[in-house]
């Protein structure tokens, strides 16, 4: 378990904070938040290299706010591995067996050669232990910097943009090594990123870091589908975000300054609201071909194409700007080119409101 | 024309350039023409060179071994640590570098010496400092120590901080992080900057002709030759301790720091 | 427990490093107690100090003004082009801070003196290196020129090399790029380097003192007074170079390169 | 029009080449490869700060291989801008001016202030004029870097990485911004990135550097839908890549070698290909649910399931492996979760086969 009341951090003119999360054993979190916005404070604070300016900090029930870092059993893997250039990935790996305990120190207790096989095993570097970390790829260095850290029989895991420097390629497989590793040794991990489909990949619990205060916390498909305000929205990626005025009969009608009315599926928390639709929710059809029950329709004409991998944004006026995320293949099929007019549909649960503040 | 232009500008460097390593080399030159000439074999046949030699070595080894004693940690500290005053105590360390050295050791002599706040705290234990071999430890660990200290800081900078905290949250200590992390990783560093202090030590003159004119090390006893007998008698010590010196900063530079002073080059 | 050597570690440290300031400081602050103490005033008051230093003070200037003109474009080359012996020249450079400058003026001597190659040279035009100003800026290029170069060399390196590439796809030639772009962006660490270089001239003894006794620089007239008569005769000219010695430093430190030697630290 | 003819450039041990590659006048390229290809090398050579070891360069149909930089009149953008700190932005941009012709140079041709203006206009950066460089954003800095080369009249322009300093949040727009000016000044651009999404988002044509070799050219779309290769396919994140061989009898089928048949659209062009299908291609269903007509239908067991953003990425069984990509929504309404029986469907047409080397 892993605690924070209102901690606050600094570094110079830098701060962030107060900041309260809460961790519960075995569960593997994310805090997830643009760069720059102080996330590694926060993991240097907990891992004890670095003092807070206000709060307390909590590691699997005790108080470790005034504790040294030697004595508060958490690991630390930091973005580039930093394996110590001078041991072998081996020496590397046993460097924390001699803690034990966390009471005894030196080498009183050396680790059996099995522990270090095992450990060796677990996160697939058995080939890797005579090589120097130079040597290594950065994916490779990853896999040793955590075997490193969970030598120490850490309580809790601190990962800083663990995947940042890894090849797109190999990142997938560290991911998988993560999540796998972490769920069998029942760790309580906290993991920061500014990557959302890292964050997304990993998370049991998501925490989102936006301006130096926590926005939101959720499970991640709650935070994707019902972000706490606009800039959790914009920041998650729903990219249509527009103010709407609650209809006075009916709860789950939104009317658009332009006019336009939406149907949504929840009434409505507030007279005056901001709804939400993500790209890939909006639905894009000839003129005439949305299917007939459809509770959205409406009328747009293509303003804007932008291929994205194997999809294709389209920025349409209905006349309310709405964008609508396709794939390529669909966008091709239905003949999209600037100008043209097309039809879209919402499903009214894929609209989210938010009240205004 | 213009593609003229651009050898013309790279000539010109390239001539500034060789008039000043022809500057340099001619002088260093001949001190090597000197040793194949047999000055080198003629200075180690002459007792008293030989003893300048072993006095000047030894008393610029404990200077060395002090200042590596009490500066390794002070560099580290400084390389670390943010406090009030710590640019003014970096700048401290370096006043030696600027301190003209005649001025050096007339400064020394006004503390160390017989009327000075140190000489008279310690006289009474017998230790005096001035023409004795305390008095050359003293005035060479003076200018010579922001060698080791600078030397060992940037090292220790170079070494990520990172690196100790990962090693504390492994369990070891502030003191076993500096030794089981980092000192393993800046001991090149750190030996270089020892080996430059010492190289510093055997060459200084000024502040230690003012200390202790007596026991004469060899900077001493080359001035002493030429003031008395002129250039030909002064060249077997000249040449002796330009060798040592020479030897010094090979090691230093294509061992212990083989890529320091690199500019930055290319990407990919 | 473990609390306790946290605080241990750092306190040996900081421990050690307020022995060696102390040992630093309290030379330094005698001097300028000494400045209070009325012998600045009593140095300016003696006509021979005032020549003294007036001398001094020019022909460090005249060293640096050569250094600058052949030294700025060879650091530029070093910082910029790869070739062949680069190292090698790089080394050579620095071969005055490590030569020991009593062999230095040996060595310098023995080329630019009445029997050495350059001395030979250039006798038929009535120029002469032994007693006379010539001697004196000859001894101060030479050991002090590293500083200009090395400083030059490492602030044109840390000018990104793509801004000369950007200028050049702008139409500037590699002349004028480096005057348009580059020079602009490294004029204080190369003022800072000279005046590190006349700061360093101004103090030098050993190498002055043997190519030319005479004129006087202050370095040599201090040495002459304190071996004639004494300590306190000696300390006027020494205070004097002294505390041009630290407005110096402080300048280069505090306004020229204000943040050099800071160790790297923090991050968001 | 930019043209490389058998180029090859160095720089220490590392070298990339030869490459042959034509911009013509007026286009937008795009050179895509992995980080550390050599990209920048290309670029570097192609202005001329940077020798070639072999091969000819173009620009404007002039061979410009031996000319000085300064003669070349390309104009070139680099990732953090490279503003001249000790210029105003104005001074910034007007410091190409002088050039004029290209022959000329010095002061003579001063600039007209109506031409700093309009320039300034154009990449929007007029309210910035005064600025100092170190005090603007990202955005900002590439704004004016792009000035500053436009300002000198160039005849192609080289823009390495330009995005990639650039917030997320900004990028958009100045993508924008660079796809209208160089529209609007006709300007021959070679763009160099590792960034997927921006190369597709910009590209005319986009060219793909993997392991120091150009393996495909050609409009964004048509390299996404047809691949030359499984090293490119991978790179672009069609992520079913699976052997198979022509029916004997029936050219527009093939069969896997665990026992499957897929009907492809175009005839297959050799006995053994590589079929390659992207993620979002693949359809799922409820066991049964999938459309009667559907050619490729595949019974298939959930494996995995990963959050991207606003998509899942589902790892299925079929019993081949078989990747899907569906949004959020359509997981949740379809309740897929590990272990789960669904029904996979691929249209013919979205079956791409390479022939096996």
């Amino acid at each position: 378990m892993i605690g924070l009341r209102g901690v606050e951090v600094a570094a110079g003119a830098f701060s962030v904070g107060p900041l309260d999360l809460d961790v519960p054993a075995g569960e593997y979190a994310v805090l997830l938040g643009p760069s720059g916005a102080g996330k590694t404070l926060v993991l240097e604070a907990l891992a004890g290299v670095r003092r807070v300016r206000a709060g307390r900090l909590f590691v699997d029930g005790a108080d470790v706010t005034r504790l040294p870092a030697e004595r508060r059993r958490v690991g630390l893997v930091f973005q580039d591995g930093l394996l110590f250039p001078h041991l072998s990935v081996a020496a590397n790996v046993a460097y924390g067996f001699h803690r034990g305990n966390g009471e005894r120190t030196g080498w009183l207790r050396r680790p059996s050669a099995e522990r270090l096989a095992q450990l060796a095993e677990e996160v697939g570097i058995t080939h890797l232990l005579k090589r120097r970390p130079q040597t290594l790829s950065g994916g490779e260095r990853q896999r040793v910097a955590l075997a490193r850290a969970l030598a120490a029989r850490p309580r809790a895991l601190l990962l800083d943009e663990p995947l940042s420097a890894v090849d797109v390629e190999a990142r997938e497989e560290l991911q998988e090594v993560l999540r796998s590793v972490c769920r069998r040794e029942g760790l309580t991990v906290l993991h920061v990123t500014h990557d959302r489909a890292e964050a997304f990949a990993l998370a049991d619990t998501c925490a989102l870091l936006v301006d130096g205060t926590l926005r939101q916390t959720g499970r991640p498909q709650d935070v994707l589908r019902w972000p706490a305000d606009e800039a959790v929205a914009r920041f998650l990626g729903a990219r249509n975000v527009v103010r709407a005025v609650r209809d006075e009969s009916d709860a789950r009608l939104a009317h658009l300054a332009t006019g336009v009315a939406l149907r949504v599926a929840d009434p409505l928390p507030a007279a005056a609201v901001d709804l939400v639709v993500r790209p890939e929710d909006v639905e894009v059809w000839p003129v005439g071909a949305a299917p007939p029950g459809a509770a959205n329709r409406l009328r747009a004409t293509v303003v804007r194409l932008v291929l994205q991998g194997g999809h294709v944004l389209v920025g349409a006026e209905s006349p309310a700007p709405m964008e609508a995320l396709v794939t390529a293949r669909r966008a091709e099929d239905l003949g999209l080119r600037v100008g043209a007019a097309v039809e879209l549909t919402v499903a009214p649960a894929c609209v989210h409101s938010i009240p205004t503040t | 024309m213009r593609g003229r232009r651009l050898s013309l500008f790279w000539a010109a460097c390239a001539v500034a350039g060789a008039l000043l390593v022809a500057f340099v080399v001619l002088p260093a030159a001949s001190m090597i023409a000197g040793a194949g000439a047999g000055f080198l074999g003629e200075a180690l046949r002459q007792g008293d060179i030989r003893r300048s030699l072993w006095l000047t070595v030894s008393a610029a080894l404990i200077a060395t071994a002090i200042a590596f004693v009490v500066g390794v940690p002070l560099a580290y500290l400084l390389a670390r640590r943010d406090f009030v005053g710590k640019r003014a105590i970096e700048g401290i360390i370096d006043l030696p570098i600027v301190f003209p050295h005649t001025a050096a050791g007339i400064a020394l002599l006004m503390v160390w010496g017989r009327d000075g706040i140190m000489g008279r705290l310690l006289a009474p234990f017998g230790i005096s400092f001035t023409e004795t071999v305390a008095g050359i430890v003293l005035a060479m660990l003076f200018v010579s120590l922001p060698f080791l200290v600078d030397t060992s800081r940037e090292t220790f900078a170079l070494v990520d901080e990172r690196y100790e905290h990962v090693a504390r949250t492994l369990g070891s200590s502030p003191g076993g992080a500096f030794l089981r992390v980092t000192f393993p990783q800046a001991w090149r560093g750190v030996l270089a900057g020892a080996v430059l202090m010492w190289g510093r030590g055997i060459s200084e003159f000024g502040a230690v002709v003012i200390l202790a004119y007596n026991p004469k090390v060899i900077s001493v006893l080359t001035f002493e030759l030429f003031e008395g007998f002129g250039l030909r008698a002064a060249q077997p010590p000249a040449v002796l301790i330009v060798i040592v010196a020479f030897v010094v900063f090979l090691v230093v530079r294509t061992v212990l720091l083989p890529r320091r002073g690199r500019s930055r080059k290319g990407s990919a």
